[in-house]
């Protein structure tokens, strides 16, 4: 039961900052912005997710379960390597490719353009 | 009455005898003279199987031999019969005559691939016979087609322009009605039937067609068979005159146009049968057809110059006697156009040797250019005359007998109308040909018209033509073997 | 068409036409025959074994067929001069994950190969992971060192080891006496029984699949990154 | 001796994976990870030229490190949060690019601070060149926190102990 | 309530003949090669998403057998393993395993799909490496383009 | 229960096929490619073809987006519909 | 319990629409890939969630992994592709701008 | 070993092709030899099944050993193991011709140029030998496959033709697909004859389902075979592609595509279902009757001699869908036997064109300018395969043309004689405008220079004996199953007269 409520409480925060990323990644202004949103949303709230659900796999407690409860875990370890890369990536594509940065100062343009 | 029948295999020895000889004529392409002995070799020795089944097929029996079973119920079958006899005979006789005529000719003219040409006058031959034996109308097919193919070569061999031009024509008409007309006519048959088509002497269609149908299949077989040369579709022989003379003269007088018309007649008589064609009286709108061709053709011949396109208007208009005589549906006319293919053939082809001949001595071709050619080549010209004779069908000359007969038989049967148009034409033959020889004989050349020595042509073609007027001439008085053949034939088709 | 195509009486539900004696045979029939629980493993790898060895001669074919079509051999075609060549500036961070991944990567497609009787997964999905992790390498650092680990001409090896391995089991039944792909003639080899040389040899085959999804993945990668040159990558 | 503590390690991740532990299973485990060994070991570890006891050090400090990045984790969604929900056109987001340096030598230690720059409130790493990091900061405030060198510090400690 | 649950049994359908008529029109009519490559691997997906409609059952689980069933089946049939854990299909363990059909889904159209799938993507690296010769020797994506340069270079 | 997801990831599904085809930027459409081959992995996961959806995630994820986004890096970007 | 992983799944795709949004609208392409990252993320979850509800998480578990590690890739490919299109690297230009800003 | 014989029509070549790829990345030489090798063990296995049909009627083989529903199934009757015969000696006479071909067009990609054709092969046979529907797909997108490739490998515009074909084959294939996944839903079973058993033994005639996938499989395969309206991606990827592949690609992929139509009518739906509960046939023969004449006359419009090959199979493909839709026992036989009749001309005058593209190194009609003197055997060879598409009587394409017309006339289908009568009038006209200009040359010589031209090119320049011996067997073949027709015929009779497909009356 107790598991339950941890998986609950878990999932919920997780899906509140899945909204925080989504909003984010509509509001924000240019690109980097948004990056930060995607990059920074997705990771912790997959693991939060993931591990609400590793704990509520544990419910019943067996060495399988164990097991599926790592390899969760491992799930996010791996996207906690990878998320990170990703973004630095991507945003460093977006550098290449020539996104303009937006700043706060020129405020009269489209700030996209 | 029913003949007795024998298997044999003399007839698929006879069609293949030709055929085997092309081996010989390509191996010894090098050695002309060789080469040229193959050739004679292989049609002496055709000839000699074709006499050897005379008595035999005199005697009113038919020799037949199944040789394969290449569709289901359809065979590749031969059987000999008076009408194939008859038709054999001229042809394996005319092909030593034309051999020997081609030799002259072809060295005469130092021809090229001459080695080409003698193969395929050997597969002409091969096809020739095999018509001439087929024993129903699949294997008659194929050997049509297979003569269709095998001239072509033969119609081109200038390989110039005209030759183009004229071979383009003789396959397009050939082929075309083969293909268009007589394949599905045949395979009509052949569904309607059910049955291996094997010509019967009094046709095997009755009970399985109506009346429609009949009419349609007729035209389809008459139209079919564009060889024979009835009217529309007679194009391709003027134009078939590009070829070397010999092969003018195989085509016009022997093999391809006797071909035509042996189909149809065969087709008429294996397939209808007389009786049915009689019963539901489709034999007047062949008749028709045919009358219409006679006259227009020899119209045409009257002002063509080319001496060979005449000769071919002539052949156009000869080839319609023929179905003619058989489209009467009379024992008298049939025999009549049965013997027709030969006479006519003899003295067709004398008339195309003496064109050869003056083609290869002077190079003249129009008709306007020989006045007093007789003086300079007066065997050829004599050889000429008589094949006119026999042409037109006056005494002397074989050609009479078997008008006679065609006349006859129209008188006959009552139709006068017919008979107008056979006289009229004979008029018309003898006005096209007449003022050849008499202007060859008793006209003064203009000068400078022929070069200083005009002689007679190669040996070899002078004997060939000489050879065969003389023949024209041998059966006017001794017409029995013919006679008899066309006569065996024609009361199998007719009970009287 | 789309009209049509409604007319049928569809049906999630568990019983319509389809619930055939076929798909009930597999269902319950399977592991007793087999011994395979994963149900998919076993109708691909060995009732429709046939189907599967064909699967993966299509993925081969793709391959050469992209070879076939796409690579440029020979001095006249080598349009780009070695030394100007793209040079990748290297990125550190990249590079590191990707080194760290790399082999856990496979191990895990060797994972899902092995244990494609028990879970999802098998021969070709193995596969595809195991060639991924090579693109992998291709995009953190550039082509040629993935290259260098896996040569052009050891990709054909591998692909061709694959369906070998794969035809061999079929070809070894034939010769053993039972038909094409009969792997339960097997177990006079294996030595043990019918139905675990039916499983074992599965496995077998897989692997062979495996082979060959992995070569041909990254040829196909390989090939369509460098238009043909194998010489410098995405 | 590396390949097989790759080995073992590699193995250790196989028994997480399988969850299987019948004999047929465990040998594919064994060969499975000697293969990869075989193949790739060298892809794991650059430095090899740490002892056994730097290794145990780092496994055993590192959870730690974990524990913290978790936490800064959670700071930066909440900051990501709370920037998503104020209103207006977002007056505090003031984007900049900084250049900071660091003193960390190893890749593998400049890897884990750029990306736990990444994971950090406001912050991405866009390259490292050499010693320096180009960094996107997406506030006045994210970039003073990027600025001092705590993060650096830790990952430090357990990296490059003979640093500093 | 009925009515809803009947279409939304059948929206699989529905939405896979959706799907195939956008991939089928891409295929015509788009211009570009990529665009057409992408348009034949969603028609392909589609006529996968209808391979797999079929075979969904209702209430039935991935074609995989519970680990107790295995477990079962390998053990001595004797001892009966009464540890049914979450999972309460299991029918029973008497003498030999008893699997229900109507638990699993159907494994037959998963195998078909997987080949499906599998010939999806090498026609479509096929197809790929074919664009990109296409461009390598037009140097255009472009199907009108390369038709325009056909006609003007011959 | 899975149903609702069924028909939710349909509509998605409808949505991106039209949008990867619509977009004019080749690579944006390879990528929209890819979340449509996603989408579709969900799915099958829901109608439990774990092994369909295990290969589509390996395929349509992995391997054919990288495919496209190769080609589209060795020919053209733009594409003119 | 099972209600809430199906409200929690139904709830993750509510948050893929303005994802969705950026992929349809995103001015760059560049914004589509990171939204496409964000979506893939995003199905990893919902796939052990799918998991949770076929009680067969740990057959889902695998290609949940396999699908995060292809997504890394997709978007790793993407990001070399802009790599590679712009030669001229513009980190420089970039920051010159912002001193001048 | 010989009850394991349908297998082993399979395994030669397959095995061999990946060998080829193996090996022959490094020694190039190997290729053919291995290639010729293992397509001669896959003719042998063919004829040997084929003479175990004669013998002992259908085999079954059950592949992994498991009865059918379950397993994969090779039901092997007249039928296939006629087609497969033909198929795999196609495949070998091409691969003869192949040995100079292949290494002047592609010479970097010998080994690849190898495999994809082995792997062609099989695949091709596979379709033939198989008696499970979906394996049928399988086989089909390896065939698919290859061919894309063989075709690409061609210069410029045949890359774009094996685009198209991608496309067109990709939309061919899913339907396919499709049809099969409805009868799936309706009959649960993917075996062809069980199809067929469950079809009849639900009685599911009447379904909707069934009937769309039967619409589907058959638009499917009529995409697949270029059908007239569904003809668009053949021309040109036959006419671009090199040589060999043309070569191999023109007589069978089509060929190979109206088989199996064949087999799910006759199999799978059934007699009955098709031709008389669909009332089809009339607008199915109709559409043939456009087919051959469209295909006949597109082909009168073309100059380059392949491009005009290529039309020629449309018309070709028309004749047999119409012969199979006339619902009758002589039509549908005609169609089988034109199927193996087809292939070996087909395959007869593509080894000609590609032995003139090798010569002359043009495409168009010109060069066949005076090649009768240069190469009169070859040009024999070429006669035989024309004479066979014309229909002249000792060809092979007489006989099938033979029985096609008389289903046509049993069936009361004249328009489909007809057509069948014109588009041979038309090959006429186009082959003898061929053997006229290889006769004549192109620019006639003018009446006194034909001892100069033949001075000019006296050398006679056969093609080469790799290439040469193959049109001479393939001119064999025709002529020899012309004559030897009716055995062949008693092998399709006794495979299409269970059928009971109506005979005449109707």
């Amino acid at each position: 039961m107790i598991n339950e409520i941890i998986c609950i409480v878990m999932v919920l925060s997780g899906l509140l900052f899945f909204v925080g990323g989504a909003i984010g990644i509509i509001r924000f202004p240019d690109f980097y912005t948004r990056m930060h949103a995607a990059g920074k949303g997705d990771t912790m709230s997959v693991f939060l997710i993931l591990m609400g659900m590793a704990i509520y796999q544990l419910n019943d407690f067996s060495l399988a379960n164990l097991l599926v409860a790592g390899k969760i875990f491992f799930i996010t370890i791996f996207i906690m390597w990878a998320g990170p890369t990703s973004t630095h990536a991507l945003i460093k594509a977006g550098i290449d490719e020539g996104q303009k940065v937006w700043t706060r100062k020129d405020e009269k343009g489209d700030p996209e353009a | 009455m029913s003949p007795t029948n024998i298997t044999s295999i003399i007839p698929v020895l006879a069609c293949l005898a030709s055929l085997l000889a092309v081996l010989p004529i390509v191996l010894l392409r090098s050695k002309p003279n060789f080469r040229e002995g193959a050739t004679f070799v292989a049609g002496f020795l055709k000839f000699g199987l074709v006499l050897s089944m005379l008595p035999t097929i005199l005697d009113g029996t038919t020799i037949s031999y199944t040789l394969w079973e290449i569709v289901p119920n359809l065979t590749i079958g031969f059987r000999v019969d008076g009408l194939g006899m008859l038709f054999a005979l001229v042809a394996s006789s005319l092909w030593i005559v034309t051999s020997l005529y081609s030799i002259g000719y072809m060295r005469g003219l130092k021809e090229h691939s001459q080695t080409r040409f003698y193969s395929f006058f050997a597969v002409s031959l091969s096809a020739t016979i095999g018509v001439a034996f087929a024993a129903n109308l699949f294997t008659l097919y194929l050997f049509y087609e297979m003569l269709s193919l095998a001239t072509y070569p033969l119609v081109t061999h200038h390989q110039d322009k005209e030759a183009r031009t004229g071979g383009r024509t003789y396959l397009t008409h050939l082929l075309t009605t083969s293909i268009g007309f007589v394949l599905p006519a045949l395979i009509f048959v052949f569904v309607k039937t059910g049955s291996s088509m094997e010509f019967a002497g009094s046709g095997f269609l009755k009970g399985y067609i109506g009346e429609t149908e009949a009419l349609i299949l007729l035209l389809l077989f008459t139209f079919g068979f564009a060889k024979s040369g009835l009217m529309p579709f007679h194009s391709w022989l003027p134009g078939a005159m590009v070829a070397p003379t010999p092969v003018s003269a195989l085509l016009h007088a022997v093999a391809v146009v006797k071909v035509g018309v042996f189909c149809i007649l065969r087709v008429y008589s294996g397939v209808f049968g007389l009786e049915f064609l009689k019963e539901l009286d489709l034999g007047t709108i062949i008749t028709w057809i045919a009358a219409f061709t006679i006259i227009v053709s020899s119209l045409i011949a009257l002002s063509q110059d080319n001496l060979k396109r005449r000769l071919a208007f002539s052949t156009i208009g000869q080839l319609s006697y023929i179905i003619l005589g058989m489209a009467l549906l009379t024992p008298m006319g049939a025999t009549g156009s049965m013997m027709h293919i030969a006479m006519h053939a003899f003295g067709k082809i004398t008339l195309f040797f003496c064109a050869g001949a003056i083609f290869e001595a002077t190079g003249k071709k129009k008709i306007s250019q020989m006045v007093g050619i007789g003086k300079r080549m007066p065997i050829t010209m004599i050889a000429f005359f008589i094949g006119s004779l026999s042409i037109v069908g006056i005494p002397l000359a074989g050609g009479f007998w078997s008008k006679f007969y065609l006349l006859y038989g129209t008188v006959q049967e009552g139709q006068y109308a017919m008979l107008a148009v056979l006289l009229t034409s004979s008029l018309l033959n003898a006005a096209y040909f007449f003022p050849i020889v008499f202007k060859a004989f008793f006209c003064k050349p203009e000068e400078s018209q022929f070069e200083a020595k005009v002689e007679e042509a190669h040996p070899a073609a002078v004997a060939a033509l000489s050879l065969t007027a003389l023949v024209t001439v041998v059966f006017f008085f001794y017409p029995e073997p013919f006679y008899s053949l066309a006569e065996a034939a024609a009361s199998q088709f007719i009970s009287f | 068409m789309s009209a049509v195509s409604d007319f049928p009486d569809w049906g999630d539900p568990h019983s319509p036409a389809n619930s055939y004696r076929l798909s009930q045979g597999y269902i319950t029939d399977t592991f007793p025959q087999t011994s395979v629980p994963n149900m998919v493993t076993a109708v691909l790898a060995d009732y429709r074994g046939y189907d599967t060895m064909f699967e993966t001669v299509v993925i081969f074919t793709a391959g050469i067929a992209i070879i076939g079509i796409l690579r440029r051999y020979g001095p006249k075609d080598k349009v780009i001069p070695e030394q100007k060549l793209y040079k990748k500036e290297p990125d550190l961070i990249v590079e590191t994950t990707c080194r760290l991944m790399i082999p856990i990567i496979q191990l895990f497609a060797l994972y899902v190969v092995a244990h494609g009787h028990h879970s999802p997964g098998g021969g070709f999905q193995g596969g595809v992971i195991f060639g991924a992790s090579f693109i992998l390498l291709a995009l953190a650092r550039d082509l040629q060192a993935a290259q260098k680990w896996v040569p052009e001409s050891r990709i054909l090896k591998l692909a061709g080891t694959g369906i070998f391995i794969y035809a061999g089991f079929g070809f070894l039944c034939l010769l053993l006496g039972s038909n094409f792909l009969d792997y339960a003639i097997l177990h006079k080899v294996m030595g043990v029984t019918p139905i675990e040389a039916r499983s074992h040899s599965m496995l077998g085959v897989e692997i062979g699949v495996a082979f060959t999804v992995t070569a041909i993945m990254f040829s196909i990668y390989s090939n369509l990154a460098s238009n043909g040159y194998m010489k410098e990558g995405l | 001796m590396y390949r097989l503590s790759i080995f073992l390690l590699l193995f250790g991740i196989w028994i997480v994976f399988s969850g299987q532990f019948d004999g047929f299973h465990l040998t594919l485990g064994v060969l499975s990870a000697a293969f990869i060994t075989a193949i790739s070991s060298s892809f794991l570890f650059v430095d090899r030229s740490k002892g056994f006891g730097d290794r145990l050090r780092e496994i055993v400090l590192l959870p730690g490190f974990l524990l913290w990045m978790l936490y800064q984790i959670l700071l930066s969604n909440i900051h990501i949060l709370k920037l998503a929900f104020s209103s207006g056109d977002i007056p505090e987001v003031q984007p900049s690019l900084v250049r900071i340096k660091t003193n960390l030598r190893t890749d593998f230690g400049k890897w884990m601070l750029a990306n736990s720059i990444t994971l950090t409130p406001g912050t991405i790493t866009i390259s490292i060149e050499g010693d320096e990091l180009l960094i996107h900061s997406i506030s006045k405030a994210t970039t003073e926190g990027v600025m001092d060198d705590s993060m650096e510090r830790k990952i430090a400690r357990i990296f490059e102990p003979e640093s500093k | 309530m009925e009515l809803f649950e009947a279409i939304s049994t059948k929206i699989n359908y529905w939405v896979y003949i959706v799907i195939m008529m956008i991939g089928l029109f891409a295929m015509i009519s788009k211009n570009n090669l990529i665009k057409k490559l992408i348009g034949m691997s969603i028609f392909q997906t589609a006529i996968i998403l209808f391979y797999v409609s079929i075979g969904v059952k209702e209430g039935a689980t991935i074609p995989i057998l519970y680990h107790d069933q295995v477990h079962a089946a390998h053990g001595d049939h004797g001892e009966a393993d009464t540890s049914h854990g979450e999972h309460g299909a299991v029918e029973s363990h008497e003498a030999d395993i008893h699997i229900n059909p109507d638990d699993f889904t159907n494994p037959l159209v998963h195998v078909l799909m997987l080949t499906a799938i599998v010939v999806g993507v090498s026609t479509l690296g096929v197809g790929l490496a074919i664009t990109q010769k296409l461009h390598r020797e037009f140097g255009s994506i472009e199907e009108h383009e390369i038709l325009e340069i056909i006609k003007s270079g011959k | 229960m899975i149903w609702i997801f069924d028909s939710i990831i349909l509509i998605f599904l409808v949505v991106t096929a039209i949008i990867s085809l619509q977009v004019k930027d080749l690579l944006s459409a390879s990528m929209i490619f890819g979340v449509y081959s996603f989408l579709m992995c969900l799915l099958w996961a829901g109608m439990a073809a774990v092994d369909v959806a295990f290969t589509e995630a390996a395929v349509g994820a992995g391997v054919s987006a990288v495919f496209l986004i190769a080609t589209v890096f060795r020919t053209s970007r733009r594409s003119s519909d | 319990m099972e209600n809430f992983f199906t409200l929690t799944g139904v709830a993750i795709f509510a948050l893929m629409l303005p994802i969705l949004y950026r992929i349809i609208v995103g001015p760059t392409a560049i914004d589509r890939i990171v939204a496409v990252n964000m979506i893939g993320t995003k199905t990893m979850v919902l796939l052990i969630i799918i998991g949770m509800l076929f009680k067969r998480v740990d057959m889902f578990v695998d290609f949940a992994l396999t699908y995060a590690l292809l997504n890394f890739i997709g978007s790793l490919a993407a990001a070399r592709f802009f790599d590679r299109v712009n030669p001229e690297k513009q980190i420089a230009k970039l920051e010159t701008k912002e001193q001048e800003s | 070993m010989i009850e394991q014989s349908p297998a082993l029509i399979l395994i030669p070549p397959f095995l061999v092709a990946i060998l080829v790829a193996l090996v022959g990345f490094r020694y190039q030489k190997v290729c053919f030899p291995l290639t010729v090798l293992s397509l001669a063990g896959s003719v042998v296995a063919c004829v040997v099944t084929l003479m175990r049909v004669i013998e002992g009627g259908t085999i079954r083989y059950f592949i992994a050993g498991w009865a059918p529903p379950f397993g994969i199934e090779f039901r092997i009757d007249g039928l296939n193991a006629l087609v497969a015969v033909t198929v795999s000696s196609v495949g070998l006479l091409a691969a003869i011709y192949s040995k100079n071909r292949v290494p002047a067009e592609n010479p970097d990609k010998v080994s690849q140029y190898y495999t994809l054709f082995l792997l062609l092969i099989t695949g091709l046979l596979g379709m033939v030998i198989t008696g499970d529907a979906f394996n049928l797909y399988v086989m089909l997108e390896v065939a698919a496959l290859t061919s894309y490739a063989l075709i690409a490998m061609g210069p410029k515009r045949a890359t774009l033709a094996a685009y198209k074909y991608v496309i067109m084959g990709t939309i061919g294939a899913s339907f396919y697909l499709l049809g099969v996944g409805y009868l799936y839903i309706k009959t649960g079973s993917l075996n062809m004859f069980d199809i067929h058993e469950v079809l009849k033994a639900n009685d599911l005639f009447g379904s909707p389902a069934v009937l769309v996938a039967f619409i589907m499989i058959t638009v499917g395969v009529w995409i697949k075979m270029a059908f007239f309206p569904l003809h668009a991606w053949l021309p040109n990827s036959y006419a671009y592609a090199p040589t060999t592949s043309s070569a191999i690609l023109g007589p069978l992929v089509t060929k190979v595509m109206i088989y199996v139509m064949i087999r799910l009518t006759l199999t799978v739906f059934g007699v009955e279902y098709t031709f008389i509960q669909l009332e089809w046939s009339n607008i199915v023969v109709w559409m043939s009757v456009l087919a051959i004449l469209a295909g006949s006359i597109s082909a009168l419009a073309q100059t380059d001699l392949r491009k005009m090959l290529a039309f020629l199979i449309i018309a070709e493909v028309g004749y047999m869908v119409g012969g199979v839709w006339l619902a009758d026992e002589t039509g549908m036989i005609g169609a089988i036997y034109h199927i193996i009749a087809d292939a070996f001309m087909t395959l007869c005058v593509f080894l000609f064109a590609g032995i003139l593209f090798a010569k002359t190194g043009k495409r168009d009609l010109s060069a066949m300018d005076g090649q009768f003197k240069k190469m009169p055997l070859t040009l024999v060879g070429f006669l035989v395969g024309a004479f066979s598409l014309i229909g002249i009587p000792p060809t092979a394409g007489f006989f099938s043309k033979w029985y096609l017309i008389q289903g046509g006339i049993n069936s009361g289908h004249y328009e489909y004689v007809i057509a069948l009568l014109i588009s041979s009038l038309i090959n006429a006209v186009l082959f003898f405008r061929m053997i006229e200009i290889a006769y004549f040359g192109v620019k006639p010589a003018e009446g006194h220079d034909h001892n100069h031209s033949s001075d000019h090119d006296s050398g006679r320049s056969e093609a080469s004996a790799s290439m040469l011996i193959p049109l001479l067997i393939t001119a064999a073949i025709l002529l020899l199953i012309g004559i030897f027709n009716k055995d062949l015929v008693a092998i399709i009779t006794d495979f299409v007269s269970p059928f009971n497909i109506a005979s005449g009356a109707r």
